[in-house]
């Protein structure tokens, strides 16, 4: 190092401790809007583009590969398939979680694209393995009022 | 060498207090209708440019990333330059030097800024752009760097609080003109309404300050050929410049931005202009505070050293001028609203319009070939600028 | 116009740095790459620096970047991007021909951030994704198994990029990565998301690095080596996790263009060594791919059979990557590129290859981004 | 031409279905060589600035290299705990925007011994409890001197002053 002089010792060397003090409040958008609407509705929506001639999940404002506008939202009934799945040991502080989470992104055979979420603790869920939205019965219109997808038998 | 640049199309979305729409769709919306105007679609565009200023507005870590699919970026070329406040300006500065390498031929550059997701207020996100170590222990605000900045100028000038409300005048009228303006922004205030608005920090007051605002705004740039095939009337980019001044903002005398004029000198000598007082006919600089706009047509070398306050008592600076150099025909971030990165592309696009004769009723009253917009960002510290001209 | 690397400087890569503060960490990078490039910043006509908010914990990061870098009231700006298209930026002013020296610097004081995974949560979308507040490490341990089911690879194949790009570090010898692991071992460590765990990471460091470039006549004033940039790309794909396929198509269409660039139509053959992003194992094999340094579903086999080890036909990672070198971020990238620049110099000590003349390096921004570039360097003269 | 754009009133705002995220952004940083020691001597009641010998400037904060001559520094200077008021301001609200009754009084002082314009952010205090008082009472270019924290309370940091009040001058 260049320069006159140094730390010499590790107590010598000093941290400043700080943070960003501030919250976020997000609005979800028009195309939020319509898919917290539709789950608290108990329904998965999405958004359908004219120029692609594709069911989009989760529904956004515009497609994202034709860059136009969609104004066509649909119920999304399904068949949901289990596209890719990993089981998280940590939590978001870092700690050990006692279970992982297990999170798939899960699609439907006609769309592009899909819903991440949880999958159901109480089965051995595996990628293509065809699911359903579990429900919470309160819902308030946000992504958790999808508890998990389980097992459709 | 360098390929000549020209300016094709415009969108800009509504300026608003607090957006329904996330950035990505206020991103998505400016893009649209600015591909749109310029009669392209998304698949001839070569590469997208994105300017937004602090994350922590939005709140979202690597904003860039996350709003490039709204500005339509997915499997394209894509970048995200970022300067604080100037980064308005300097996106089509980073379009211009994308386009002019012979990389690309088409840049849809889009500038974008959600600021109302902030809490308690956007004015705390701002806290985290002091020093971590010295400043922001004393519990800083936002508004004490231009505070602190504009009583040095009217100290060194001896510049009457009452002209510098001018400044508040002026732009929020011509904000009314505006139709993207934010609501409550503009109309026909007094000198004594500005002075009797609050005082947040003196010398600042309430009616000297612009708003938080949510907005998009995008522009299409091309090469001199593919310009030359799409349009009759392209309008050029003659001119850029950039500076950046030290991050010991309290170590410099803040009475002049010594980097808006070295950001001037190098757009000025890229443009061929000697004389910018004679060759530059409207002019939209940075007006984020009322003092800030005269502060800047003293660093841009279109006012002698403390002149641009007098000059503005004279009218030299209004959109009707007929002998001075119109400044913020906008209304500006006073008058229109102040989604920063949006904003400075903004002050672009009125530029672009007084060019081509399609400002509406903002249109300027003197002839115009040549404008320049200039943005100012960081700690007090960078300045950006460009030339555009018929 | 051709452009040329003419200097680099690096802040080596350590664990934690409590004896400097990233301001002076920075200096001594831009120190070394002047000093390497005989210049001084004064000569300099214009700076980029990358950098994101969020790990440096500031608003505005650019306002912290000119000082050491001796580029106070010069066209300087800030690129929210890996090192390479930080790179791309400056090689694009320059281009232009109003510009003859370009900089370009990165950084890392990611032992200065508490929460890691909170910054990294905070890049999920916060609407779609972000309110299921998972660890944001699902979204590697997602794309994992897409891109090892789609392959038919296992945690295997992956665990062969650790055992190969810590043994390069030991030798190469300067980061505190370095080991003889096998792949096996690699398989007992923790799990973080399956298949991903802690060993398939790389650790964080801190770092800084400088690279200066400047026109072809600057170049050939100079002594030594030439290191052109012969190509150079970036791009996007899409920061929507739920398109993604596992596919790293943002280093496609990157790749498309520098190799245009290059006029290199058969990278297999016109490359002598890659530095790739690997700062998860699976990203080395996943990015191989995209780049077509190997066919859709064939780096694994390459890899076991040792294309890419020092001794190979392609070696990849030559100092040990960033698994190897250490994650450091946004400078990932300009990391790679100053071990690039040692190899074709013949300055790369251990891990040298003998006279190599074109290097292929490609970087990412890194979780949970979908960006990077690619960048290919050859030796001249 | 349309412009597109859904304004929300603050009502409106409330009723959206919002998402709230409040993440653990906490950071520890490095001083460094140069602030490690000028912390340190803030807690012995020292403002140490540093010397580059190629340009002559004293410079504060202190920095290990001289970024206008791209050199390291050479010298650590004492400065006292004086100086004069470069600007000021009277400020009537927090970090966060909300409104305070007494205002603060932030200013860039520069300490006798630093060289020219190297001015420091602080607060002043004991100038008055209202706009008008602060401005009879602070004028720029006047004298200020560092009050500080019981040696006892002071922990290395710029707080350890507590602020610059006004040198009352001897007649």
């Amino acid at each position: 190092m260049p320069f006159k002089e140094f730390i010499e010792k590790l107590s010598d060397a000093r941290v400043q401790k700080g943070d960003i003090p501030v919250w976020w409040v997000y609005t979800p958008g028009i195309g939020g809007d319509i898919f917290y609407k539709g789950l608290k509705q108990g329904k998965i929506k999405g958004a359908y583009c004219e120029c692609c001639d594709s069911i989009i999940l989760p529904p956004r404002m515009y497609c994202e590969d034709c860059f136009e506008k969609i104004d066509k939202f649909v119920d999304v009934k399904g068949p949901f398939v289990v596209l890719a799945v990993t089981d998280v040991y940590l939590d978001l502080d870092g700690n050990k979680l006692e279970e992982p989470q297990r999170v798939a992104l899960i699609g439907t055979p006609d769309s592009k694209g899909g819903i991440i979420h949880f999958l159901d603790p109480g089965y051995d869920i595996d990628v293509g393995d065809v699911v359903k939205p579990v429900f919470n019965k309160k819902r308030v219109g946000s992504l958790k009022d999808i508890k998990f997808f389980t097992l459709e038998k | 060498m360098a390929q000549k640049v020209a300016v094709l199309g415009a969108g800009l979305t509504k300026f608003m207090r607090r957006a329904k729409e996330t950035g990505k769709e206020l991103s998505f919306e400016a893009a649209r209708m600015a591909l749109e105007e310029a009669n392209m679609d998304i698949s001839e565009i070569d590469c997208v440019v994105m300017a937004t200023a602090p994350d922590m507005f939005d709140g979202v870590h690597m904003k860039g990333d996350w709003l490039s699919d709204g500005a339509g970026a997915k499997r394209k070329p894509y970048m995200r330059s970022y300067v604080g406040g100037g980064s308005g300006v300097f996106a089509i500065i980073h379009g211009w030097y994308l386009v002019a390498s012979g990389l690309f031929d088409t840049c849809l550059v889009v500038a974008e800024e959600k600021m109302s997701s902030t809490m308690p207020h956007p004015q705390g996100a701002f806290n985290a752009i002091y020093d971590q170590f010295l400043e922001r222990p004393l519990g800083v605000n936002l508004l004490w760097i231009f505070s602190l900045e504009m009583m040095r100028y009217m100290h060194v000038h001896k510049i009457p609080l009452e002209t510098i409300a001018l400044v508040s005048v002026k732009n929020k009228k011509n904000g009314l003109d505006h139709p993207c303006t934010q609501k409550g922004i503009a109309g026909n205030y007094t000198v004594k309404d500005v002075l009797n608005s609050e005082v947040i920090a003196y010398p600042v007051h309430r009616l000297m300050v612009s708003p938080v605002t949510d907005a998009a705004a995008a522009i299409v740039i091309t090469s001199e050929h593919e310009a030359k095939r799409r349009t009759d009337k392209p309008i050029w980019i003659e001119g850029v410049g950039w500076c950046l001044d030290t991050s010991y903002w309290t170590n410099r005398d803040l009475y002049y931005p010594k980097y808006v004029e070295y950001a001037a000198r190098m757009a000025y000598e890229m443009a061929g202009i000697k004389d910018p007082r004679k060759e530059i006919h409207v002019v939209e600089p940075y007006d984020p505070f009322a003092y800030k706009e005269l502060h800047h047509l003293e660093g841009l070398l279109l006012a002698d050293k403390g002149e641009a306050p007098k000059l503005l008592e004279k009218g030299f600076w209004d959109r009707d001028t007929k002998d001075g150099i119109p400044s913020c025909p906008s209304g500006g971030l006073l008058g229109v609203g102040n989604p920063i990165a949006a904003a400075g592309l903004m002050k672009v696009i009125e530029i672009y319009l007084q060019l081509k004769g399609e400002a509406g009723k903002r249109q300027v009253r003197r002839e115009v070939k040549r404008g320049l917009a200039q943005a100012w960002g960081d700690l007090m510290q960078v300045g950006t600028v460009v030339i555009l001209s018929k | 116009m051709n452009v040329y690397i003419i200097g680099i400087g690096l802040s080596a890569p350590k664990k934690i740095s409590p004896e400097v503060s990233f301001r002076e960490m920075i200096y001594e990078a831009a120190e070394k790459a002047y000093l390497d490039a005989g210049i001084e910043p004064k000569d300099v006509d214009t700076f980029v620096s990358v950098s994101e908010d969020y790990e440096e914990g500031t608003a505005i990061f650019d306002e912290y970047v000119p000082d050491q870098l001796g580029a106070v009231l010069k066209p300087v700006h800030t690129i929210c991007a890996d090192g390479i298209t930080g790179l791309a930026s400056v090689f694009a002013q320059i281009k232009t021909g109003h510009f003859k020296i370009g900089v370009i610097e990165a950084h890392s004081k990611l032992s200065n951030i508490k929460h890691h995974f909170h910054v990294h949560a905070m890049a999920l979308d916060p609407v779609y994704v972000r309110p299921l507040e998972v660890n944001p490490y699902f979204v590697a341990g997602l794309e994992m198994g897409m891109f090892l089911d789609s392959r038919g690879y296992d945690e295997l194949d992956t665990a062969q990029v650790v055992a190969k790009n810590k043994a390069n570090a030991l030798l190469f010898g300067r980061s505190p990565f370095g080991s003889f692991i096998s792949p096996e071992e690699v398989l007992l460590s923790q799990p973080v998301s399956d298949p991903l765990r802690e060993l398939d990471i790389a650790p964080n460091a801190d770092g800084a690095c400088v690279i200066v470039v400047a026109t072809e006549e600057i170049a050939k004033e100079r002594r030594g080596d030439l290191i052109k940039i012969a190509g150079i790309g970036f791009a996007e794909f899409t920061p929507n996790i739920e398109r993604w396929e596992g596919d790293a198509d943002y280093l496609r269409v990157a790749a498309q263009k520098a190799y245009s660039m290059a006029g290199i139509r058969n990278p297999l053959n016109d490359v002598d060594f890659a530095e790739i992003d690997d700062t998860f194992s699976y990203k080395e094999l996943q990015h191989l791919e995209a780049i077509g340094l190997a066919r859709f579903g064939e780096s694994a086999d390459l890899m076991r059979e040792g294309f890419y080890d020092l001794s190979g036909q392609l070696p990849v990672n030559t100092t040990g990557g960033n698994i190897g070198n250490g994650n450091l971020s946004l400078m990932n990238g300009l990391r790679a590129v100053y071990d690039a620049v040692l190899q074709l110099r013949g300055d790369a000590g251990n891990v040298q290859l003998e006279n190599p003349e074109t290097a292929l390096i490609a970087s990412w921004k890194g979780l949970p981004s979908s960006s990077g570039g690619v960048l290919i360097l050859r030796r001249e003269g | 031409m349309k412009f597109e754009g859904t304004p929300l009133d603050s009502k409106q705002f409330a009723k959206e279905l919002n998402v709230e995220w409040k993440g653990k952004l906490e950071y520890e940083w490095d001083c460094g060589i140069a602030l490690s020691k000028f912390m340190e001597g803030l807690k012995e009641g020292k403002i140490l600035a540093r010397k580059c010998y190629a340009c002559g400037r004293v410079m504060i904060p202190p920095r290990m290299f001289c970024e206008s001559c791209f050199r390291p520094t050479d010298e650590w200077v004492e400065l006292k705990d004086e100086g004069e008021i470069l600007t000021f301001s009277v400020s009537f609200v927090n970090w966060d925007a909300s409104r305070r009754k007494k205002p603060e009084v932030p200013a860039v002082i520069r300490l006798e011994g630093a060289s020219e314009n190297m001015g420091i952010l602080h607060k002043l205090g004991e100038v008055g409890d209202t706009l008008e008082e602060v401005l009879k009472n602070v004028k720029i270019g006047m004298k200020v001197k560092a009050v500080w924290k019981k040696e006892k309370e002071r922990e290395g940091a710029i707080t350890d002053i507590l602020y610059f009040k006004p040198v009352k001058r001897k007649k």
